[in-house]
Order: structure tokens, then sequence, then C-alpha cells
């Protein structure tokens, strides 16, 4: 990766890798408007004005290796109110995309990877994955008015694709069966993939945009291969 | 998802039993639905969750501030899978104090993060109890079966 | 068609009024009209503005001539022989050319007679719609008929036909049928208007339109302006501070600055430039008001302290009323725990986060990014105020509304249908003071209502016993039509030379007054107005209540008895003016005057025209400035004296005798009607920040001068710092020197242009981009300028170690030190203005502590001095910008006009007389007469009063132990006379 | 620095006299205004001098005073002439001078002060009785402490009996036998005395604790009298009670130097009142007294001049009707005073309080 | 006995206090009518004078209403007027008027229910203090 923006001399700015999310940086007045309106702010010395002068400062690094744009959530209430329209959030996405892999904190970054590598950043096995979703269902199937509730998954011709949130396959799935029982009782016309059925795009997190491209990429395809025409993400 | 659910209700295809919850409720908006959702498809989805939730519920109330200027619940963006707990405690004070303020029993959210988080929290603000549903888990609850 | 030659003048606010007068006052006829149901704009709703927190509006009536208008609360409205007022009338389209518009107008009627009304209230009662009130700014309701004002005259009420109903309640109740329910528009054309001024004002934004400050959803934040009536006597609470939620005592209030303001997300790239004082002002209000337990905060970027006397008010307010001034823009406003008190979440100047409750925030709203003028404003021959081009403080309003009369005026002039006339009635009557007193009572019976409630036959009676000849007359209604007329018709077989009306409310008659004179003979200062009907109301039973009027009748007659009028000297004009100072104001003032075809003298001290200006700033101002020198140097009744100052002046408005000294010693007299002082300033000096110890550092504005030789440069790479305020904005030099921040910027963007590479710091305190200039500081941002605040605690410092520069200074944002080696340093030193103490003590005026001559007010009359017929403009009375304070130079120029255009000076009534034989010459009087309106003529060794500079005032009087000293209509043996009866 | 010089003589009033003699004669000033008697009477009157030689009847000393020369002073300074002139003044005399001043009825320029330090004066009748027994009853006067007795009652309630503010000051309190003390208290003064050849002397010990023994006997007479002031004058009814042989004379106000009208306002207008006026007062209370305004006028004048009253006593002096003008005047005059802040005479550049008004503009109302 | 009913002057400065009183009187705020008010331009026009001849001629009370400080129309003339009425008062008070009976207060042209309120006051406070000295008594 490239160093980040040098300030100075900031002609070079324009290229700089934390500029291109089309974010006017330099109009920061640092009138304190985001820092006040943070959740975060005094926490760990976390404070968006501060973030926004760092790279204002030429001193991006310093951002890059902290912990800083990990303990934000890019929720942009900052820049809701921000009178210069600065945009923090993408700043703080584009600084932890700059992160050495290998150094981004928690299961992010390796989540991002087993998804790559598997299709879920679980990295659980489709045969798993079936069995799993239809032993919910089949649980479901028990409920009075569901009787005749089954699980479509890979319907060719679907209306609707329905992706996964990873947590509601791993620990609580015992939510899985909240929108089946929609899908059911609606008469949807719905299928749920047993590959890449990961709904959670963690490229958006780690600020890898590749990831997140071949995450959506690969959605995308699905669609195409069992000609489905809409899309229920969970996220 | 919000368009899918309210077609679904307007349209007639799944019928909601407003009577079965009658305990106060709380909404939730997410930063992904909202701002996010805002600035890059230009519509951030506020009204349609309230929609739907006067389908469901007769006391339901919003935090304030909601809407675009909301708290985010401090869930997002991945924080749930970084190891920062306290850090990410700590930023959900504003929002938990939000709720308690409103006397809900129940805060329903569109999102699995802010799920997570909320009910990862909720206890650490002294409120145990805090019911956490997803907005399509409330519309599960209530649906008429024929 | 209406062939309608008054100028128009569109808006009847502040600028309005100014311009209206401005032009009457030179002997234009104006029509002024507002879409409002009633005069005053923004200001009817402020009762104390900075920066003296006080009104003092009234001081913007007619000081000359003041008989032509009304001399009362300027808040009641206004009456002037030469203006016309329309109310609810907008314009519709205006067409023709420059000199002869066409202008199409809709007035919408009001619906109430106001020759009818009596006042009784009937009519709202029965109305059954019900509205927030707009002049309390919510805090009330109204009905549809109701009165826009509580205080403007007349006071009957208006039908708002936007939500009336027309169901007739309020038409069946009125006792008197002064109702109409008629509501169509009437829509007038009025050809041959020769200009038209647009002083509409800005509209103001609404905090509603964004979910961050909880506008609308918390009932304990409110705009400035519903705060402004909170503070008011007039207001929700009586000028009670309490809160809207639940009655409160407020004690601890936030004001939130730049809500609509400094914005580009909105489209507000600009300041709003009077929000910053405001809400100092407030604050300070609140403090006073609320007392020790006051706690009062101001969240803002940038303390806009841009005024001559601003920064020291805020110091004040800071220091002595404990205002907080937290340098933070508040993201939000939340309710607090306790769902009535608000919280406001802010980070201190150390970045810490911080969660403060109060019970109240007040929003400072700026203009609304979305207001625009309308098309036909950039019309020719349509002026447009600058205040109605964006929010301005009073001065700035004042100033740009007689800079568009004055542009108004001369064009009028030059289309040849100039308007100028001189008065033509004959105002002093001959020989009142000959005849024997002999007085005429009209007591109006209201209708039927004062018949039964006093005791005739005692009245009369009494008033029999009463001394000197009286004759008495009732009639049933003097304010209607009919009684009018029969009052004049009875006045005119009179042989009475002093008349007593006994009616209700005497505003509402004293506009009158006059056309009565002209219509009966009587002088207006013969006359007077007395209230039978508040009288009656308070009183409860009839013997006490017919005391009551007889007391107030003798009162009245003991004073008319008393006054004896005397024809005042008058004397002719001298139609030339003075100018001291040939710098950009003083320029623009004699250009301003010579186009009137008034003879200038231009004295200038210096061998050289344009002042500190011509060699400095943009390409383009110099061209102007340029301009400016060549159309003076050329102009036929423009007289340059260049080398020269004034040595002596004495005179009175109209006739002033100055000698002039040149630099050969040649003297001069110059007979003068009006002076005007453009004395301007200069560059600081300071010692500060190893100035001079290294030719790389210099003053901006050395900078400026430097930037412009085609041999400057420093290297690609370069490290350049601006440092501003130097010795500015502290004691002794606590003034913002306006033009410093600006320069700087430019400056700035300017190196930033040509070296990209450069790397440009500008250490500031508060940056003074007030207004569109804001843009500017914008731009600086976008280009690359990085800007470090400082406070006075920690200023930067500047060390040389073995010739190279060193800057260090520290960063509060990251809350870290920064270091530079500069290669140029630019220090913004400000401005002082030239000594003036000499000029000063030869014209008796007065300087501020920083040696600017002092203006009249400074709200108010801003380019008056203390002295009638001696005007002040430019960087001599306060520190402004290159085009300020031309702006000041025609304001002067029209201020002077109203004494050039008249061909003698003409005294008002209610002036001060003395008495030459009781006159023991102690000079008390000359002492305490706040307009120096007296001069002890060494001669006859008398003191003498310049009845065009009196105003009346008769603090003369009271300080004079024999009475020497009277003031025409309140003659002290009048005045004791009626304590005499009233007891 | 203040410097004291002993002059000795046959008297005090030789003393004197021989000074201001040399002054003219050296020509150190051109005319000298002192209190003189002439051939003609035995009241000394306010005389103006440019010949030494005819200083003859000169006694600036006596204890008497037909009226305040502060007037007499104004008049011969209230234009420049050019000239210097020194005046010889009592105390309260040139006190009220310099209230003149300020009220622009003179000027001090070119002026020289000479005070002459008073312990008190008798009226114009006890003066002439003790003066046509004794030859020189001013010296008697200052040798005899009993004479105290005598003064008059403002006099004895004096405790501004030394001169302050002047350029030089006359002074015999604590002085040895037949001398006078000459202190010069400005650069003028301290001029003079070198001028003139003074003996300059350490003042002498005794002269504090004289006094200081008389001004704390005038202290405790002016509280006393204060006192029983007060009591005659607490009520309005008191008060008239008091006046009520008030002639509407105006001989008060034209013996009072500081009333500086040309004319006084209550024979102006203001207070003439037409006929119909007074039937009309009378028509309302019943019954009116003639000539109106007495009360008015007393406490028009208390408002008028009592910030500026110097205590001289002349107003009682000059009373037939024998009210006890002066008694009122102080009394009220400390009050008013005090409020001010404010001591006529004092300072020249003290200014008259109703001629300066709070610049800072405060909210607090009476 | 009948009831005390003062009598009261009020010299009000014709650009604040009457105007206050204009807009008592149309916003139907009444006031004891005790009071006769006499107009002044200025507050700085009040002589002496007048204010001993109010309560020599039997006035139970004076009341003075000026502008707030910095609101008068010719700049100070409300602050000479409050030295005066110091200076006044304090002679006054030497001969047994009660300094209460005369009364200055600053009412603003837009303060029409502070004018009232300093009206009932002011009468409440005379009736208070009783008859006034001069009240029905000879005054030479």
């Amino acid at each position: 990766m490239e160093t980040i923006t040098k300030r100075y001399p900031s002609v070079i700015k324009e290229q700089a890798p934390l500029r291109p999310i089309n974010s006017p940086v330099d109009l920061c007045m640092a009138c304190g408007t985001c820092a006040a309106g943070c959740p975060l702010t005094g926490t760990k010395g976390f404070d968006p004005r501060k973030i926004v002068r760092l790279v204002l400062m030429g001193r991006d690094s310093e951002l890059i290796d902290s912990k800083l744009p990990w303990l934000c959530t890019m929720c942009g209430k900052c820049e809701h109110a921000c009178p210069m329209g600065i945009n923090i959030a993408n700043l703080i996405r584009a600084a932890r995309g700059m992160v050495e892999r290998e150094k981004v904190p928690g299961m992010i970054h390796k989540g991002v990877e087993l998804g790559l590598k598997t299709g879920n950043n679980l990295g659980l096995p489709a045969e798993d994955f079936v069995f799993i979703i239809e032993d919910v269902g089949a649980e479901l199937a028990e409920t009075p008015g569901f009787s005749d509730f089954k699980i479509p998954v890979d319907k060719k011709g679907a209306n609707l694709l329905h992706t996964l949130h990873n947590k509601l396959v791993n620990t609580q799935n015992e939510d899985l069966v909240h929108w089946w029982k929609i899908f059911h009782l609606a008469q949807e016309d719905w299928t749920i993939p047993s590959q890449n059925w990961e709904g959670v795009n963690w490229g958006l997190f780690s600020g890898d945009d590749d990831a997140m491209k071949t995450f959506i990429g690969r959605i995308v395809e699905h669609m195409e291969q069992l000609n489905i025409s809409s899309l229920m993400y969970p996220e | 998802m919000f368009d899918l659910l309210v077609d679904y209700i307007r349209s007639g295809r799944i019928r909601l039993d407003k009577t079965k919850i009658t305990h106060r409720v709380a909404y939730h908006d997410p930063c992904n639905y909202g701002r996010k959702s805002q600035e890059l498809f230009g519509h951030g989805y506020y009204e349609e969750p309230r929609w739907i939730l006067d389908q469901c519920i007769s006391d339901w109330v919003d935090l304030f501030p909601a809407g675009g200027n909301q708290y985010c619940c401090g869930g997002g963006g991945g924080t749930l899978l970084t190891p920062y707990r306290d850090e990410r405690i700590h930023y959900a004070r504003r929002k938990m104090e939000q709720i308690k303020r409103t006397g809900a029993k129940m805060l329903v959210v569109p999102c699995h993060s802010c799920h997570g988080q909320i009910k990862a929290v909720a206890e650490t603000y002294g409120m145990p109890d805090l019911r956490v549903k997803y907005l399509w888990e409330v519309v599960a609850d209530i649906l008429i079966i024929d | 068609m209406i062939k309608n030659t008054k100028i128009l003048v569109v808006g009847a606010g502040i600028s309005g009024i100014r311009s209206a007068l401005d032009l009457a006052e030179t002997g234009h006829r104006v029509c002024l009209i507002d879409k409002a149901p009633a005069m005053g704009g923004i200001l009817s709703q402020l009762d104390h503005q900075f920066p003296d927190n006080h009104c003092g509006m009234c001081r913007m009536l007619p000081m000359i001539d003041r008989d032509n208008g009304q001399q009362f609360c300027l808040r009641k409205g206004l009456f002037h022989e030469n203006i016309e007022i329309l109310l609810s009338t907008e314009i519709i389209s205006i067409e023709g050319n420059a000199g002869n518009l066409t202008v199409t107008i809709s007035r919408r009627p009001q619906g109430v007679d106001p020759d009818r009304c009596t006042g009784c209230r009937d009519c709202e009662s029965e109305c059954n719609i019900e509205i927030s009130d707009e002049f309390s700014a919510g805090f009330r309701k109204r009905k549809a008929i109701y009165l826009p004002t509580p205080h403007q005259i007349p006071n009957q009420r208006v039908i708002d036909w936007d939500t009336c109903s027309l169901c007739g309640a309020c038409r069946d109740a009125c006792p008197t049928g002064s109702i109409d329910l008629d509501n169509q528009p009437e829509t007038l054309v009025l050809e041959n208007i020769p200009a038209v001024i647009i002083s509409t004002g800005v509209e103001l934004y609404d905090p509603g339109h964004v979910d961050l400050y909880g506008f609308g959803h918390l009932p304990n934040v409110v705009t400035a302006t519903a705060f402004e009536r909170i503070l008011s006597s007039s207001g929700p609470y009586q000028g009670r501070l309490f809160r809207p939620s639940d009655g409160k005592a407020l004690k601890k209030i936030a004001w939130i600055q730049c809500v609509g303001s400094r914005n580009i997300m909105i489209g507000a790239d600009y300041c709003s430039t009077a929000c910053c004082m405001f809400a100092v002002k407030e604050a300070l209000l609140a403090s006073r008001k609320i007392g020790k337990d006051a706690r009062t905060a101001i969240f803002y970027m940038d303390m806009r302290t841009f005024g001559r006397d601003f920064q020291r008010y805020k110091d004040r307010a800071e220091k002595d009323a404990g205002i907080r001034f937290v340098r933070c823009r508040v993201h939000s406003i939340e309710p607090a725990e306790n769902d009535k008190d608000i919280l406001i979440s802010y980070i201190d100047s150390s970045g810490n986060p911080i969660d403060e409750t109060f019970d109240m925030a007040v929003l400072s709203t700026g203009k609304n990014p979305e207001f625009q003028l309308p098309e036909f404003a950039s019309r020719e021959g349509v002026f447009t105020v600058n205040s109605a081009r964006g929010f301005m403080d009073i001065q700035g309003a004042v100033i740009s509304a007689s800079v568009a009369s004055e542009k108004a005026g001369r064009s009028v002039s030059k289309k040849g249908s100039a308007l100028l006339q001189q008065r033509p009635e004959k105002l002093y009557f001959d020989a009142v003071c000959e005849e024997k007193p002999q007085l005429q009572i009209v007591l109006c019976t209201c209708g039927d209502f004062l018949k039964p409630v006093l005791d005739w036959d005692r009245i009369k009676a009494e008033l029999k016993n009463m001394p000197g000849r009286i004759e008495i007359a009732r009639i049933k209604m003097i304010c209607d039509q009919n009684g009018w007329d029969e009052m004049i018709a009875m006045l005119r077989n009179t042989t009475a030379n002093r008349l007593l009306l006994a009616a209700c409310n005497p505003l509402v008659y004293l506009p009158r007054l006059k056309e009565l004179s002209q219509e009966t003979g009587i002088m207006p200062s013969l006359m007077e107005v007395i209230n039978l009907r508040s009288m009656v109301d308070q009183a409860t039973d009839l013997a006490f209540r017919t005391r009551a009027v007889l007391c107030e009748l003798e009162m009245s007659i003991r004073r008319l008895f008393s006054h004896n009028p005397v024809e005042p000297a008058l004397y002719p004009v001298s139609k030339s003016a003075l100018i001291v100072g040939a710098g950009p104001a003083g320029l623009t003032a004699a250009i301003s005057l010579a186009v009137r075809d008034f003879k200038v003298s231009l004295v200038e001290k210096t061998s050289r025209l344009g002042g500190n200006w011509s060699n400095i700033q943009s390409a383009e101002s110099r061209e102007t400035i340029r301009t400016l020198v060549t159309e003076v140097e050329n102009h036929p009744l423009i007289t340059i004296h260049s080398e020269a100052e004034v040595i002596q002046s004495f005179g009175n408005p109209g006739r002033f005798v100055t000698r002039i000294r040149s630099n050969n010693k040649d003297e001069k007299s110059l007979l003068h009607g009006v002076t005007i002082l453009a004395t301007g300033g200069r560059a600081a000096e300071t010692t500060a920040y190893s100035y001079r110890k290294n030719n790389k550092i210099t003053t901006l504005f050395e900078l400026e001068e430097r930037l412009q030789q085609p041999d400057f440069a420093v290297g690609s790479n370069a490290t350049i710092v601006f440092i501003q305020c130097v010795d500015s904005r502290e004691e002794p030099r606590n003034y913002c020197s306006r033009i410093c921040c600006l320069k700087s910027l430019k400056a700035a963007i300017t190196l930033r242009e040509v070296y990209p590479q450069s790397q440009v710091y500008i250490f500031y305190r508060d940056i003074m981009t007030y207004g569109n200039s804001e843009q500017v500081y914008t731009q600086a941002r976008r280009k690359g300028v990085m800007f470090i605040p400082y406070d006075l605690e920690n200023k930067p410092r500047v060390r040389i170690e073995s010739g190279r520069i060193m800057v260090e200074g520290s960063d509060p944002v990251l809350d870290e030190p920064v270091f530079f080696e500069a290669d140029l340093v630019a220090l913004a030193t400000g401005i002082v203005p030239n000594p003036a103490a000499d000029l000063v003590s030869i014209f008796n005026l007065k300087t501020t502590c920083d040696g600017f001559i002092r203006e009249a007010d400074s709200k108010w009359r801003p380019v008056d001095t203390g002295r009638e017929g001696i005007f002040i403009c430019g960087v001599g009375r306060s520190p402004s910008r290159a085009n300020e304070a031309m702006d000041e130079g025609k304001a002067a120029a029209q201020r002077a006009l109203r004494i050039l255009s008249k061909d003698t000076m003409i005294a008002s009534r209610h002036t001060a007389r003395v008495r030459h034989v009781f006159c023991s010459l102690c000079e008390t009087c000359m002492h305490v007469c706040p307009h120096g309106a007296r001069y002890m003529d060494f001669e006859l060794q008398r003191v003498q009063v310049d009845h065009a500079a009196c105003q009346g005032c008769g603090v003369c009087a009271a300080g004079c132990p024999n009475s020497a000293t009277i003031i025409e209509s309140f003659e002290e043996n009048g005045i004791m006379g009626a304590i005499e009866a009233a007891l | 620095m203040i410097r004291y010089a002993l002059v000795k003589n046959r008297s005090p009033v030789h003393a004197v006299k021989s000074v201001l003699e040399k002054m003219l004669s050296q020509k150190l000033v051109d005319a000298i205004l002192a209190a003189a008697r002439n051939p003609y009477s035995l009241l000394p009157m306010p005389t103006l001098f440019c010949d030494p030689g005819k200083m003859e009847g000169i006694d600036p000393l006596a204890p008497v005073a037909p009226f305040n020369a502060a007037r007499q002073a104004a008049a011969v300074t209230k234009q420049p002439t050019g000239k210097r002139i020194a005046l010889v003044l009592r105390p309260c005399e040139q006190r009220a001078l310099i209230e003149l001043v300020k009220l622009k009825q003179c000027s001090l320029e070119n002026v020289i002060l000479i005070g002459v330090e008073c312990l008190g004066r008798l009226e114009n009748q006890a003066y002439i009785q003790h003066a046509s027994e004794v030859s020189d009853f001013t010296s008697v006067f200052y040798k005899n402490p009993d004479m105290q007795a005598e003064v008059t009652r403002a006099c004895g309630v004096c405790e501004q009996f030394t001169p302050a503010g002047v350029d030089l000051t006359i002074s015999l309190l604590g002085a040895p036998e037949g001398g006078v003390g000459i202190t010069a208290e400005t650069e003028t003064g301290d001029t003079l005395i070198t001028q003139l050849e003074l003996a300059v002397a350490d003042e002498p010990e005794s002269r504090a604790a004289a006094v200081g023994k008389l001004l704390q006997g005038r202290i405790a007479a002016r509280d006393a009298l204060f006192k029983a002031t007060v009591e005659k004058i607490n009520h309005i009814e008191k008060f008239q009670e008091l006046i009520a042989t008030c002639l509407s004379c105006h001989s008060c106000r034209i013996s009072c130097p500081v009333c500086y009208c040309k004319e006084c306002v209550f024979i102006t207008d203001i207070f003439a009142h037409p006929p119909e006026t007074l039937l009309r007062r009378a028509m309302k209370r019943g019954a009116v007294k003639l000539p109106t305004d007495t009360t008015m006028f007393h406490l028009t004048r208390l408002a008028h001049m009592s910030h500026a009253c110097v205590g001289c006593g002349h107003c009682s002096s000059v009373c037939p009707s024998n009210i006890p003008v002066a008694d009122i005047f102080r009394t009220v005059a400390a009050q008013t005073q005090a409020l001010f802040d404010y001591q006529p005479g004092r300072d020249i550049s003290e200014p008259i309080p109703y001629l300066v008004f709070e610049e800072e503009l405060s909210e607090s109302s009476v | 006995m009948t009831a005390f009913e003062p009598k009261i002057i009020a010299l009000v400065c014709n650009w604040c206090a009457y105007t206050a009183a204009d807009l008592a009187g149309t916003s139907r705020l009444s006031y004891p009518a005790h009071i006769r008010m006499i107009r002044m331009m200025c507050t700085g026009m009040i002589d002496s004078k007048y204010i001993l001849k109010a309560f020599l001629d039997g006035a139970d009370g004076v009341f003075v209403g000026g502008c707030h400080p910095g609101d008068c129309h010719y700049i100070d003339g409300n602050l000479k007027a409050k030295k005066r009425i110091l200076g006044t008062g304090k002679i006054l008070e030497q001969f047994g008027f009660e300094p209460e009976r005369l009364r200055l207060r600053w009412i603003g042209a837009s303060e029409g229910p502070e004018f009232q309120q300093n009206m009932t006051d002011f009468v409440t406070a005379i009736k208070t203090l009783g008859p006034g000295q001069t009240n029905n008594r000879m005054v030479l």
C-alpha cells in the first residue's frame, strides 16, 4: 500500500489514498461539531476532529497505526452535522483498509479470509450449513400453521434469494425462523443458496474493497445462476 | 427488506394481530439503514419501519434523537468483531440511556449488529430484562395464521 | 393609474425607515410600503440592542426640521410630512426605465377602519380562530383579527386574511361598525416613480429544517428572536425569565451560534454577521436579569466581535457577567434525563467530551440560505440596501440604507426630476405673542360614552373659575370625519389662539395637529391633546372621575396659557462642504456632494489623494480608488487643499467658518454649511514577534506591498506563517481592525496559488470573515492553508536562531505543540486612527479611548457626531474595509444633504431660548447640553442657542438656577402652574 | 514643600500690613484687594489698593466682615485685565471665590490668593462697639480667647478657619507675640516668600496644638448646632414656624456669596403671579399668605446652592427677622455635600456635582 | 372619615415612560387614577423646583419616570435628572418628607406592564405612608 497523504506539499494529496472518497477534508474548520456529536469522543483519545486534523496535517500514518479506526463504528453521526460535509466515516474505512492485513484486530480479517475461501465468514462447509438450516426448518414444520414448511435450497427461478447473517447460522439458530414464517405465510417464492450464503460483508468493515467486491460478485453470480430476480440481504 | 415487509403487509399477503403486544416498545434506527443508506443510495429507511411498527404495535415510541441524527448503538462497523469490548460498552451509553428513558420493555431493531450489541450491553446498563427483537421477528410473532 | 412622483421604499424595517427619512429630510416625497400590517421589521421585536444593551431607535428621527415628523417613540410608528406609508402592501411588478418606473403594488385591506375602531377588543373575543402570534415569536396565540404589535399607533386591529374564515362574528360584534370583510386586495399602478429602494431585510433560517437542534420538538429550544420576546416586558412572561415548558425560572442558558450559517451543506457559505454580538447581548441581559445564579454559555466557532467597541463588550460580558464562551460548534441538542432540561454535548478546550444540562438553549439563527431577492431588485433605477442581501447589525443596516438613499437621490437628481423643494407653508404665525391668550377647549364625548360617566355641569361650572379666557365646545366624536370637520368649522370661527383637545390617545392626534393648524391658523405649539378616555377608564366613581378630568383640564390650561412663542432667527445655509481627509471615505463623500451641485473643499494633510489604500489591496480596489481620485481631481466643484490642515472652526450647522493652514503657512478661511471628517488611519506598529529583527518578519501591510513587487519571491517550498491580532483585541488596543483577517486570507491564497508547494499557516484567534467574506475563508482552506487557533494565554512565539526564524505554537485540536522553521512571517498588526486630538478639540468632539472620533450614536447615528452639521466616516471613526469606508462616505454625504438641501435653517418648536437679562453666564447650560447647541458669543457676551441643533430636551433649563433659559412649550411657569392645578 | 516664614512687627496687623506694602512697592503685584478701614467708617471694607502709600487702614485680620468679599473679589477678576492681583481673603471668602470660579463668574488667572486664618468675625455692631473702645481691637481679639464667645454663630461652628489651597496663608495661631506666620503652599507662594525676603523658620510647635484645640471646640459646637437645627426643621410645619417672619426681602440671597444669579428666579415672571392665579390659589385653598412662595424660596435656594454653601453665615447676619438662615443652610448643606462627596472651595478642579454625570451607564435607579 | 386618596404627580419622559403609559393604556392595563401625569420631553428637563413645588403644594408623592440609562433620546438627560433628583430628595428629607415619597424609575417605551406595576406600587407605598406633610396644610 502506498503511503498515505503527505499533507505537504499538498499538491499530491489529490492522489493520496485517504482522499479518493471525495472528502473535502481541507475544508475542516476544526469547529468541533463532529467531536461533540460522537459518542466515542474521549475514548482512548478518539475524536473525529482529531482524525481529520491528523489527515490535514499529513500525519495519516499515526491514524492508521493506531486502534482508533477500529473503535469507530462509522455510524456517520459526526458527518451528519458537519457543516463542511466532510465524510469522516469513509476516512475511517479508508484508514482501516490501509492497515497491514495481519494487524487488523479481532476476527474481521480472519472472517474475510475465511469468507473468501469458503463462501462464509465461519468457514462452514455447505453440507453442515444445509444440515443446520434444514434441521431448524424441520422444527418449524412442527409448529401449528407451518406443517407444510420446507426450506427451498438452491431453487432455480425463485423470486427471492435469501442470504443469512452468519451468527444466526452459528449461534442464534432460533432467530432463523422469523423470516421463514413470514415467507411461508406470504407464500413467497424464495430460496437459500447452499454455497456463499453469507449475508454479511466484512470487507466493508476491514476496509478491504477487493474483498467486498468479491463477496458482492458472488451473490450476483448466484442470482444469475439461479435466475432469481430479487435479493434479501440482512445488512 | 423494509420494502418487502411493507409490500407483504400492504398487499395483505400477511396479516398481523396488533393486539398481541401490549407493552411499550421502542424503536432504534440503525446507522446502515438510515444515514448510510441515505448517503449511498439517496434514501434513508426512516418512514418504512415506522409504518410497519404502526401496523404491529399500538404503544411504540421513538428514541430522541432518532432518524438521521440518531445515536449508533456502538455495534456497527464491525466493532463487534474487534477485541475492544470496554470501549464498545462505553459507546453504547447514550443509546441505552435513551432506551431506559422511554420505559420500554422491548427494543425493536432491524439490524443484526445492533441486535447483538444491545443485547450484549443491556445488562451492564441495568436493563437485564430488556428484550431486543428484530423488526421481522416482531412481524413473525404476531402473524395471523389461518 | 396613479401619477406618483414619490420615491418608493419597500420594506419598513430599520433600513427602510432610515432610507425614507433620509430622502424625506432632503425634500423628496417618499412612499414607504411593507407587506406586514405593522412597521419596524425585526427590530419591533427587539427591545434592547448591542453594543449598549439599550434602544434609542428614536434617535433616528429628524433632528433638523423636527416639526415635520413626530417627537415620540419610533416603535409607535413613523410620521413625517413627506412620507406616505402603505402597510399590508406588496410590489407585484416594476416596469419602465430608470427614473421613470411604473410600479404595480397590491394592497390588502386591513379590515378595520382606524377612524371608527375604539380598540374595545369585542371583535377579538368573538373570533374563534386561534393561531400562533408572530410578534411574540409564537409564545402567545392570536385571533384572525388581532393587533400585529402591541405598541403601534393607531392601534386598531387588523384582519389576517390568510386565516380568517370570513364568518362575520367580528363584524357583528363591533359596536362601531368599523369592520369590513371585503378582503379583495387593491391593485395600484404607480407611474412616474423616480426610484425604488429595496430594503426588505432578510429571512431568518428556520432551525426546524434540520433534525439537529430539536427545534419544534423540545419546547426549551428557542430562537434568538424568541428569546428576545422572553426578555421583553411586552413578551409572554412580562420580561421575567421563565422557560416555556414549565415556567421554571431560567438560570442556565446556552446560546448556539451559527445555526444556519457557515454551513456549506445547506448552501450557507456566509457568516450572518450580527449573531455573535446578538448572542452576547442576550446572554448579558439574561445574566443581569437572573442575577448571581445566572449560568450562561455561548457555543461558538469564531467570536466575531469585529466592530470597534465589540471586543471590549464581549470581554466585559465574559469578565463581569461571567458568560462562558465555549469554542465548539454544537452537534445537536437533546433532552436531558428529566426531559425538561436540555443536554448539550461538547468538547472543551482540551478536547474532553462534556455533557452539560441547561434550562434552555437559544439558537442564533442566521440568514435563510434559500432567501432570494425578487428579480426586479436588479433592475436599473432600483436600489437595494445591503441589509436586504445579508443579515446586518443596526449600524451596518443604517449605513447601508443611507448609501441606498444617496444612490437613489443621486439618480433622481441626475435625471432632472429632482424633488428638492423648500417647504412652502409659513411656520410661524404673526404676532401670536402680541395677542391676548385665548383658549378654546374641545371636549370629545366619544360618542355617547362620556356623557353619563362625567359630571358635566360641574365641569362647566369649574371651568368658569379657571383663570384666562376660555371657551368650551363639546363634539361627539372628533376621531370620525364628521366630528373632525365639525371641529374645524367651529375653530375657523373662533378668535381663540390656543386649543386644548380633550379626547383619547394623544399620540394619534399629534401627527394631525399640523393639518389642524393649517386649517385653523392656530399654531401647533399652542395646541395640546389630553387623554380624557384613559382617565375615565381608570377612576371608578363619578365625583372622583370628574375631579380627575378637571385637574387634567386645568393642568393643560395653565400650560397653554404660559406658552409664549417667539420667532427664532433664521439664517441662510452655505451650500458648500468642508471635507477633511482624502482617503476612500473622504473622496467618496466629496463626489457624492459634488454631483449634487454642492461645492466641496477637500483638505488633505499629505500631498497625495487616496489615503493609505492607494498602494495596497487587490488590483480591483486599487483601480476603484484610482478612478475616484481622478474623478475628484477633475471635478469643477471640488477644490483640493493638499498639504493643509484645519486650525480653527466655529459656527452652526449650515454656517461654519473654518480656517485652514497649508504647509507654506498660508492661511485661508472657508465658509461652509457642513463638515465631514474622514481623517483615516494607518497601519499600527509593533515590536512583537521579533519584528524587524529579521527582514523576513514583516507586517501584513508590508507583505501586501511586497506581493505586488515583480521581484517578490520566496522559495517554492517555503513555509509562510501569518500571525493575526498582533497587539490587537487585547488592552490597550482592544479592538478588531476588521481588515487583517481578510487581507491575510487573500495573501495566503495568492501565495498558495503562486507557490503550490509552499506551506502556509495562519495563527488566529477568531477569523473575522463576516458576511460573504466567509467565502474567502472557505476558499483559503480549500487552497490548503492551514489554520491554527491560539488564545491570549498561548500566543505563538517567534525566535531567531542564527538567522533562522523559528515559530512555535500549539495546536489545540491535537493538543500538541507545533513548530516550524519559517521562511516568511507576516504580522497582522491592525490599524490605528490618525491622531485627531487637535481636530477633535477644534470641532469640540469626543474620541474613544483608542483615539477614534466618536459618533453621536453607534447604532442609530453612526456617521453623525455629537454636533449637528459635522459628520464622520471611514477609519477615523472606526476600523473599516475600503468598501465600508466608501459606504460611510456616501452615508455621511447623505446626512450632510439634509442641511445642504435647505436654503435657510429653520428652527423647530420646543427649542431653548436664553433670556439674556437674567443670564449670569455661568455656562452650566453649555456644559450640560448634549447636542453642543449652545455657544458663548464673546462679542455680545451672551450665551447663544443654535436653534437648528437644539433638540429642546430642556436639560439646560433644569440646570439654569434662575430660569434664564426656557424651553418653548415647556415654560416653567406653565409646568409649575400645572403642578398647582394637579393638586 | 510648605515653607513657614515668621514676620514680626508691632502687632500682627502691622506685620501683615508690612508684607502687603512690600508686595506692592516691590511691584510683585499690581493691586491688592484687602479689607481696610477708611476714614469714614470703623468697619473695614474690601478695598482695592494700587499705591502702597495708601494702605494705612488695611486690616485683613479684623474680626468682622460686613459681607463676604468673594463677590467683590469676583468683581475685580471677572474679565482678564492683564494685571496681577493679590486677593487677601478669609477662608470662607476664598472658598466661595473658588465656587464662583467654577461658575465662570471670575477667573484666577494672574491672581495671587492670600488666605487669612480667621478665628471668627463679630457681628458689625458688636465690632464697632469694641473698635470704638480699643485702638487695636484686632490684636486684642486674637490675644484674648474669651472673645471667641462673641463671634457669630456661623463662625463659632466653623471648622475651616485655616485657609487651604491658597498661595500664601497668614496665620496667627501659634505665632509669637506681635508676629504672624506666612506659609507658602504653592510654588507661586514660595517664590513670593523668597522675593519678599521673609525670614523662613520652623513652624512653631505650639501652632498645631492651638489649631487642634480650636478645631475640636468648633466641631463640637458644630455638631451641637446641627443637632439643634435638625430638631427645628425636621417637619415642614416646624420649619415654617422658624421662617414665619420671613419678609421675602431676599437679603439672605443677596448677601450669599455663592448665590451668583444676576436676578433671583423668585423675582422673575416665574414667581410673579398674575392676580387671577393668586385668586385661583386662594379659591382652591381657601386662603393664601402673601407674598407667596416663602417656603419655596428657601427650599429652592437650598436646592440650588446648598452644595456650594461655605458656611460664612452672612445670611443670618443680614436677616431683618433674625431667621437662623445660616444654621439651616449649614445643617442641610452638610447632608447634600456629603451626598455628593463635595466640599465647596476645596479644589478648583473638583467639578460641581450637578455638572458631572456617571459616565458608566449604571442601571440602578434611585 | 373618608379613605386617604393620595395626590401624586408623575413627571414622565415623552420618549419612554409616557410611551409606556400609552402602551399600558392601549393594552388596557389600568393603574390608579390618583396619578396626574405631566409629560416632559426628557427627565433631564425636570427642575428641582417642580419637585419642591409639588410637595409644598400638597402632593403625597412625586414619581419620575425616565428612560433606562443609555436609552435617553438626548443621550444622558436621564442621568442628569438622577443626580438632580437625588439632591432634591436629600433636601426634602431634611424637612421631614420621607424619601420614599420621591421615586425615580426607569421605564422603557415598550414596558407597559412595568409602567402599570410602578404606578400601582407607588400608590400602594404612598397609601401605606399615609398623607404627606403638606396634605391640607397651609404652606407659606
